[in-house]
């Protein structure tokens, strides 16, 4: 094998590696590997001086591969194959070892954390040998966008991309637009209208040449890969789907039989939205069986039709809101949907002026006011005298009738944290502040269009902080409340941001698809054609006459199961060699 | 030295050279890792890019402690690990290989996942073949929110493999060397 | 070497018949009329199946005496190796010939047995033994006085090249007899292929060389070649029969699946392939047409004893190379 | 079993003045930066609590808003601006009409309006009384000696009829704040004080009276050294005109040995009086911040109280012994009603409420089970949490 000069970087991370792993050690380790040429550790490798020590190295020590310890390749293995390139090197010949993830954070400080640190960068020291130059691919950039929801998420999406001229198929399940926000009054904290909101956004989609919007319609499926999907739509299944994509679809593609579309995009927007927590799986609160039990969403119903009254058409003297109704709860949600104690101070608001002398309860776990004027309206919300009961995490309120003799319909029971008392709370009317949830169809869509999502059925971001709406999937974003619970100005931020990554991809026109796919060697293949129904992809076409496979590079997605599966040894996964693997099994086992 | 040990060796068949091969696993086995008291499991680990090893990284970013005796090695899918990878592993002394990928229905590759189950126990009853025990090959679905699940399999492989004590694959092979 | 070429002295060779089946030494005399041209051109130095030479004419050689020795079988006691040893030291040219001495060959299936379950199947417990002889062979015994010796049994088998330097590799279970007198043509011609090749073998699988139609493959279950009628024409994998063929090299001739045998892989792994049986298995594994665990273990069931045909011919090339079972 | 909360009640007491109960959100600093507040009396806060869910019987049951002096500085400190100070203000007020038998003192906290006809009303009679009284046995230009218009020993078995009267009044109104913080109270704990502590821990309802020694902690000195001042020239007034009126009614000739404490005391009470009401004009702290008209009214009293007693000595050191009689009416038609009514129903009230609520805050720990009850015992822990 010939020589290289390596160098070899090893991160502190601060102290989040050095508390735990000796860096020292792993330098003196790696510097006797063969190949090294510089081994060196510095407090943080992605920062400026960090990047420039490793490009001054590169062309000064001459260096012809680089391996960096530090953070996961998932976080800055982008940075630093930049830092490579424009050092002049091919990004390729880079390889990282992950000691702060999968070790330092880890593991407790001492000889083991070392160890494996050490291991991991021998394998990677090994593998990098053997990296070869590789030339991302450009393919060709369709300015069509899918987006998958009309919510305002979805609505903002696409009136951001169609402003900009480009076209947008809007695609909404439901028969109208709008979603959860249509449900919706007044919005916290400054109590505009949420109509107001709406009602322009929708209007101007309806009319707008560039965006087309299919009502009742659902995603089919998606094939093809970043800036060429075909996206088959259809209307979903009973649903009359009344106003439906009109003729222009049709050309966009051949439908396929009547109501459904096929259709060509480079994007994909995924802004379903969420639903909202079935309050009936708490028992305590008898939702279902308390008619003067409501959601969020009946109250809400209720304010828009201007009559807040009880079941039995009285004037509640009593409000009680009861918050994180499925939320925040190790039986249900484990997280915040964010959104409800805000709602539930807005509540507070109408119902006072609404009904005057209406006395009202809020019920909380904690009040969860940070965003932007949302302190100051809990403030105001105190002012107007809301009584704030605390409760205990997963020590439910429980609701019950009240006795004839009391001058209440409903008593709510409470274990209240703050006089750490048993109290009894009177209550007309109670608001259950039902949390988010993921969509039931939510995983269907993450399937199809190829993202993952976390335990409680949210979309995974490719990066929660660095990459928040794009997804592993390139091409396909996700905006809204079906990547985690959110409020308005976050949802419409993150679709403008979405929006705003399209425009810039086809602004370029072409785009960069990862160097890393299959190709077979048709000089070893012989045509056994194990490999071809392997392929999600349809990847691998097979050559009649010349009885070989072949892999349309282009559709590969480099998952390698055909390079795993070919008998021959004919398949390479271009950046996961057998060789390269190999190296790095002998590696940390050195 | 080929010619020294063969002599050495050279005793009466039945049970001769049975003999002769304890000591040399001995050997082997402190080569390997030290007393069995203090001894530290090498793992490999096969992780899919998209749901597992992007679990891994959760259990570090969630400061989940697991036991430092798994080395992860990267690929995009569980589909892509050859049985190969497995053998070579533990041919080169790996006391166990930890295999994971995304649950199934849940692949970042739609199906690749599925391949991996089905390889998994052919290969393992080609394990059992070579006397290598149940414990030391383990197939897991880990999710990208995973962490704690990761964290837990990890522990617990150590345990059941501490149990066992060293890979007898790499001992076996340099004794077969010394009868050479 | 050249030169031994270039001088018109005849070329002295030796043919040794290790742990084996002696099949090889058939593959040589199926060359038939063409065994007469190696005569004439070579003078056979030692053949035990067929000329008359001892060991001791072998080791009164002098070093590099001989141009070139085909060496069949596997390695399982001290004598193949004491043999293994002398030809590597008097010949030129050392040739593993034919699977055993390839890659440990069906002897090699031993490695999953402990040595002492090989003696008490031998020797001890086994139909053909009357009850109660308990005799098994010793390396050293004395009758009356005279001091007898056996080879040593080792613990496992190994291929040639596990004890001594190997120039070429000539597969097969046994090597055809036309790509035999393809090799010994070339090695007279002294046009030698680079050291350490496998000569007489084709460097793609033997579905290359097969006629048989493939299509895509999904297999829901496995059967054994006399449990259907196979359909001449397809592809004997998508029938649901284990083939080894897309695993093993062609040169073979495709002789076991033309005539509706399975291909049991004797050729050997492709070029760049670390474990025959790995790769077999992870072929055979990924076709397999189900996603749910309970049927894949059923569909898994039809292929019994996996491991015998994954590593038929090869168990001492694999990775693991053997049983670790004490 | 769960106690009911009352929404409603925070309203109630916004008459008694506590404006801005709703806005605490229970930070904590309040009892933070109180002196006072440590160990089991988290306060003002667990009052702003009770108050908040409308927990009557707990208030009622409460000392904390005795103990606390108003130094001011946790509302200075609140972040909600939540007035916890005052809040503790107007509890007391809410509590010393809640001692209150006759409901007067309720009546009074509720309407100023009413407080100031009662007072006028009872003006009215004293001055009725004495001029009657002058007029029928004494004459006009007689302010001392026989044939004196209004003559010390009459005036003097007066002020011992009046005080009886008020002894009993307010001793009923302590006996219910006993009750409700000691004896009801035990009894739902099961656990009572035993006489023989009551006894032994009786000195500090004096030495609290005296020294306000509790108050003096207060991060603040100068309230309480006005305070002091204010407290200490009544008490010296009050003996004096309980026990030497006589020779404080003599005269001309000045004598020393009563005069000097009356010309401190009075010189006090104008000069604390005048302090507190430039105080609570100027607003400057926070203690004067908020008054209920009840402040305002108690102050003008005391400050007539003062002046005219001031001037009816001068008058009749002056020898214009006619013009001292008729001050010396007006003076009294101040002193009977402020003591009539501001003693057992009103500001004065806390004169006793308050070194009684130490005396009992510091009876309650020593409570012990009660042997004769039969009910289980609450743990010694959640009793005194709750005194």
């Amino acid at each position: 094998m010939e020589q290289h000069r390596i160098g070899v970087y090893v991160c502190e991370c601060g102290t989040n590696i050095a508390k735990v792993v000796d860096c020292a050690a792993v330098v003196r380790a790696a510097e006797v590997l063969p190949g090294v040429a510089v081994a060196t550790s510095y407090k943080y490798m992605c920062s400026t001086p960090g990047q420039e020590m490793i490009a001054a190295d590169i062309q000064e020590k001459g260096l012809d591969r680089v391996v960096v310890a530090s953070c996961s390749p998932r976080m800055h293995e982008p940075t630093f194959r930049r830092t490579i390139r424009n050092a002049g090197l091919n990004p390729y010949y880079l390889q990282m070892a992950n000691i702060r993830e999968q070790c330092s954070w880890v593991h407790g400080a001492g000889a083991e954390a070392t160890q494996k640190a050490i291991d991991l960068v021998h394998a990677a020291v090994n593998r990098v040998g053997l990296h070869e130059p590789l030339e991302s691919r450009t393919v060709a950039m369709c300015s069509n966008t899918l987006v998958l929801g009309g919510g305002i998420a979805g609505l903002t999406a696409s009136l951001e991309l169609a402003d900009a001229g480009y076209q947008v198929y809007l695609v909404e399940k439901a028969d109208h637009l709008g979603g959860n926000l249509a449900r919706v009054d007044l919005t916290a904290p400054y109590l505009d209208s949420a109509q107001d909101l709406l009602r322009e956004r929708i209007q101007r989609v309806a009319n707008h040449p560039r965006i087309e919007t299919f009502l009742g319609t659902e995603l089919r499926s998606l094939e093809g890969y970043v800036g060429n999907f075909t996206a088959a739509v259809a209307l979903a299944g009973g649903d009359g789907g009344s106003g439906a994509g009109n003729g222009s679809a049709a050309q966009s593609g051949d439908g396929g039989g009547p109501g459904r579309w096929a259709l060509e995009v480079g994007s994909v927007i995924v802004a379903i939205g969420y639903k909202e927590f079935d309050a009936s799986r708490i028992t305590h609160f008898g939702y279902g069986k308390l008619p003067n039990v409501i959601t969020s969403f009946e109250f809400e119903k209720m304010v828009r039709e201007g009559r807040i009254q009880t079941a039995e058409g009285g004037q509640p003297q009593y409000a009680a809101i009861v918050h994180c109704v499925g939320s925040r709860s190790q039986e249900f949600h484990a997280y915040c949907s964010r959104v409800c104690c805000m709602t539930a101070l807005k509540y507070a608001h109408e119902l006072k002026s609404a009904v005057p002398g209406c006395y009202i309860s809020d019920v909380y776990i904690d009040m969860h006011a940070f965003g932007k004027g949302c302190e100051d309206f809990y403030r105001r919300s105190s002012e107007v005298k809301t009584l704030f009961l605390m409760y205990g995490k997963n020590e439910y309120p429980v609701i019950r009738k009240a006795d004839p003799a009391d001058d209440c319909g409903l008593l709510i029971e409470v274990n209240e944290q703050l006089s750490r008392e048993q109290i009894e709370i009177p209550a007309d009317l109670v608001i259950l502040m039902v949390g988010m949830e993921a969509r039931e169809d939510s995983g269907e869509v993450a399937h199809m269009v190829g993202i993952s999502q976390d335990k409680d059925g949210w979309f995974i971001e490719s990066h929660p902080k660095l990459d928040p709406v794009a997804t592993t999937t390139e091409g396909v974003f996700i905006a809204g409340t079906c990547a985690a619970p959110k409020d308005i100005p976050d949802s419409v931020a993150q679709a403008r941001a979405a929006a705003g990554r399209i425009l810039a991809r086809i602004a370029k026109g072409s785009i960069e698809v990862d160097a890393v796919y299959a190709e077979i060697d048709e000089e070893a293949c012989s045509g056994c054609r194990i490999c071809n129904e392997l392929c999600p992809y349809v990847a691998i076409e097979f050559d009649a006459e010349a009885k070989r496979s072949r892999v349309i590079s282009a559709l590969c997605k480099a998952c390698g199961a055909c390079v795993a599966a070919c008998p021959s040894g004919a398949i390479r996964a271009r950046h996961f060699t057998d060789e390269q693997i190999f190296a790095e099994i002998e590696g940390v086992l050195a | 030295m080929n010619a020294e040990v063969a002599t050495a060796v050279e005793t009466p068949v039945v049970g001769g050279d049975g003999r002769g091969a304890p000591a040399a696993e001995k050997q082997a086995a402190l080569r390997v890792s030290g007393s069995s008291a203090t001894f530290q499991p090498r793992i490999v680990g096969f992780l899919c890019n998209w749901c597992s090893y992007a679990g891994a990284d959760l259990a570090g970013t969630s400061r989940t402690p697991y036991a430092a005796t798994v080395r992860v090695i990267r690929v995009m899918c569980s589909a892509r690990i050859d049985p190969t990878f497995v053998l070579k592993a533990l041919a080169e002394g790996a006391d166990g290989v930890l295999i994971c990928g995304c649950h199934p229905g849940d692949c970042h590759y739609s199906e690749g996942n599925y391949k991996t189950m089905r390889r998994y126990p052919l290969l393992k009853r080609m394990l059992a073949d070579f006397g290598i025990e149940e414990e030391r090959v383990r197939l897991e679905w880990v999710s990208a929110s995973e962490g704690q699940h990761f964290a837990d399999v990890v522990d617990d492989m150590t345990r059941r493999i501490r149990a066992l004590g060293p890979s007898k694959v790499k001992i076996a092979l340099a004794t077969d060397r010394a009868e050479r | 070497m050249g030169e031994s070429v270039a001088t018109t002295k005849k070329l002295q060779i030796a043919l040794y018949w290790g742990a084996g089946c002696g099949g090889c030494d058939v593959a040589v005399l199926d060359t038939n009329e063409f065994i007469l041209d190696v005569a004439a051109l070579a003078d056979i130095r030692l053949w035990p199946i067929a000329v008359d030479a001892k060991y001791r004419d072998l080791e009164a050689m002098d070093d590099g005496e001989l141009d070139l020795a085909l060496f069949n079988g596997a390695v399982r006691n001290s004598e193949n190796e004491h043999i293994a040893r002398l030809l590597r030291q008097k010949s030129k040219l050392l040739v593993a010939f034919g699977s055993c001495a390839h890659l440990g060959g069906i002897p090699g299936l031993a490695n999953l047995a402990t040595k002492e379950e090989i003696y008490d199947r031998a020797y001890l417990h086994n139909p053909s033994i009357e009850p109660g002889n308990t005799t098994v062979p010793l390396t050293q015994t004395s009758v009356n006085g005279y001091r007898l010796e056996l080879p040593r049994f080792h613990r496992r088998v190994y291929k040639l090249d596990d004890v001594v330097d190997v120039d070429y590799y000539l597969p097969g279970c046994p090597p055809a007899s036309d790509q035999v007198k393809a090799v010994l043509v070339v090695i007279a011609s002294g046009q030698l292929p680079p050291k350490g090749s496998v000569v007489g073998a084709g460097d793609r699988a033997l579905c290359d060389d097969c006629t048989r139609t493939k299509t895509e493959k999904k297999v829901k279950e496995f059967k054994r070649p006399w449990q259907i009628m196979a359909d001449p024409d397809l592809c004997l994998l998508e029938q649901g029969i284990l083939c080894a063929g897309p695993a093993t090299r062609s040169g073979c001739g495709v002789r076991c699946p033309t005539s509706a045998i399975p291909c049991r892989g004797c050729y050997g792994p492709l070029p760049g392939v670390v474990d025959q049986g790995a790769k077999l298995l992870s072929a055979v594994a990924s076709i397999i047409d189900s996603k749910d665990p309970d049927e894949i273990d059923t569909i898994l069931a039809g292929l019994p004893d996996f491991t015998g045909y994954a590593y038929r011919f090869g168990l001492p090339a694999s990775l693991l190379q053997r049983s670790v079972r004490p | 079993m769960a106690t009911r909360v009352n929404p409603k009640l925070i309203d109630d007491l916004e008459i008694y003045g506590a404006q801005d109960v709703s806005k605490c959100y229970h930070c904590g600093n309040c009892s933070a930066v109180c002196p006072f507040s440590q160990g089991e009396r988290i306060f003002p806060r667990r009052s702003m609590r009770h108050l908040q869910l409308g927990l009557e019987e707990r208030l009622q049951a409460d000392l904390e808003p005795w103990l606390c002096y108003y130094c001011g500085e946790c509302s200075e400190d609140c972040p909600r601006e939540a007035e916890p100070g005052e809040t503790m203000m107007s509890l007391r007020r809410w509590l010393t009409s809640r001692y209150d038998f006759s409901g007067i003192s309720r009546l009074f906290y509720r309407s100023w309006k009413a407080e100031l006809w009662a007072i006028l009303l009872v003006a009215l009679l004293t001055g009725v009384g004495f001029l009657l009284l002058g007029f029928v046995q004494g004459d006009l230009e007689i302010y001392d000696g026989p044939g004196a218009f209004l003559p010390s020993h009459i005036v003097h078995w007066f002020d011992w009829g009046m005080a009886a009267v008020l002894v009993i009044l307010l001793g009923i109104n302590c006996a219910r704040m006993w009750w409700f913080t000691m004896g009801k109270e035990g009894r739902a704990n099961g656990t009572h004080v035993p006489l023989g502590q009551y006894l032994a821990r009786a000195f500090l309802v004096p030495y609290h009276f005296i020294t306000q020694a509790r108050y003096s902690r207060c991060e603040h000195k100068r309230p309480w050294a006005v305070h002091l001042v204010l407290m200490l020239s009544y008490v010296t007034m009050l003996v004096l005109i309980m026990f030497f009126l006589g020779s404080m009614q003599a005269g001309p000739g000045i004598d020393w040995r009563v005069h000097v404490f009356g010309y401190a005391a009075a010189l006090g009470l104008v000069v604390t009086v005048i302090f507190a009401m430039r105080g609570r004009v100027t607003r400057t702290e926070a203690h004067y911040k908020h008054s209920h008209e009840s402040d305002w009214i108690f102050l003008i009293l005391l400050l007539t109280v003062a002046v005219t007693g001031i001037l009816q000595h001068i008058l009749h050191r002056a020898g214009l012994d006619a013009a001292a009689n008729i001050v010396y009416v007006v003076h009294l038609m101040g002193v009977v009603p402020m003591l009539v009514l501001e003693v057992p129903f009103g500001k004065w009230a806390h004169m006793a409420y308050r070194p009684l609520a130490m005396y009992f805050s510091d009876l309650q720990p020593r409570a012990v089970p009660s042997r004769s009850r039969v009910e289980p015992v609450r743990p010694a822990g959640a009793s005194s949490g709750r005194a």
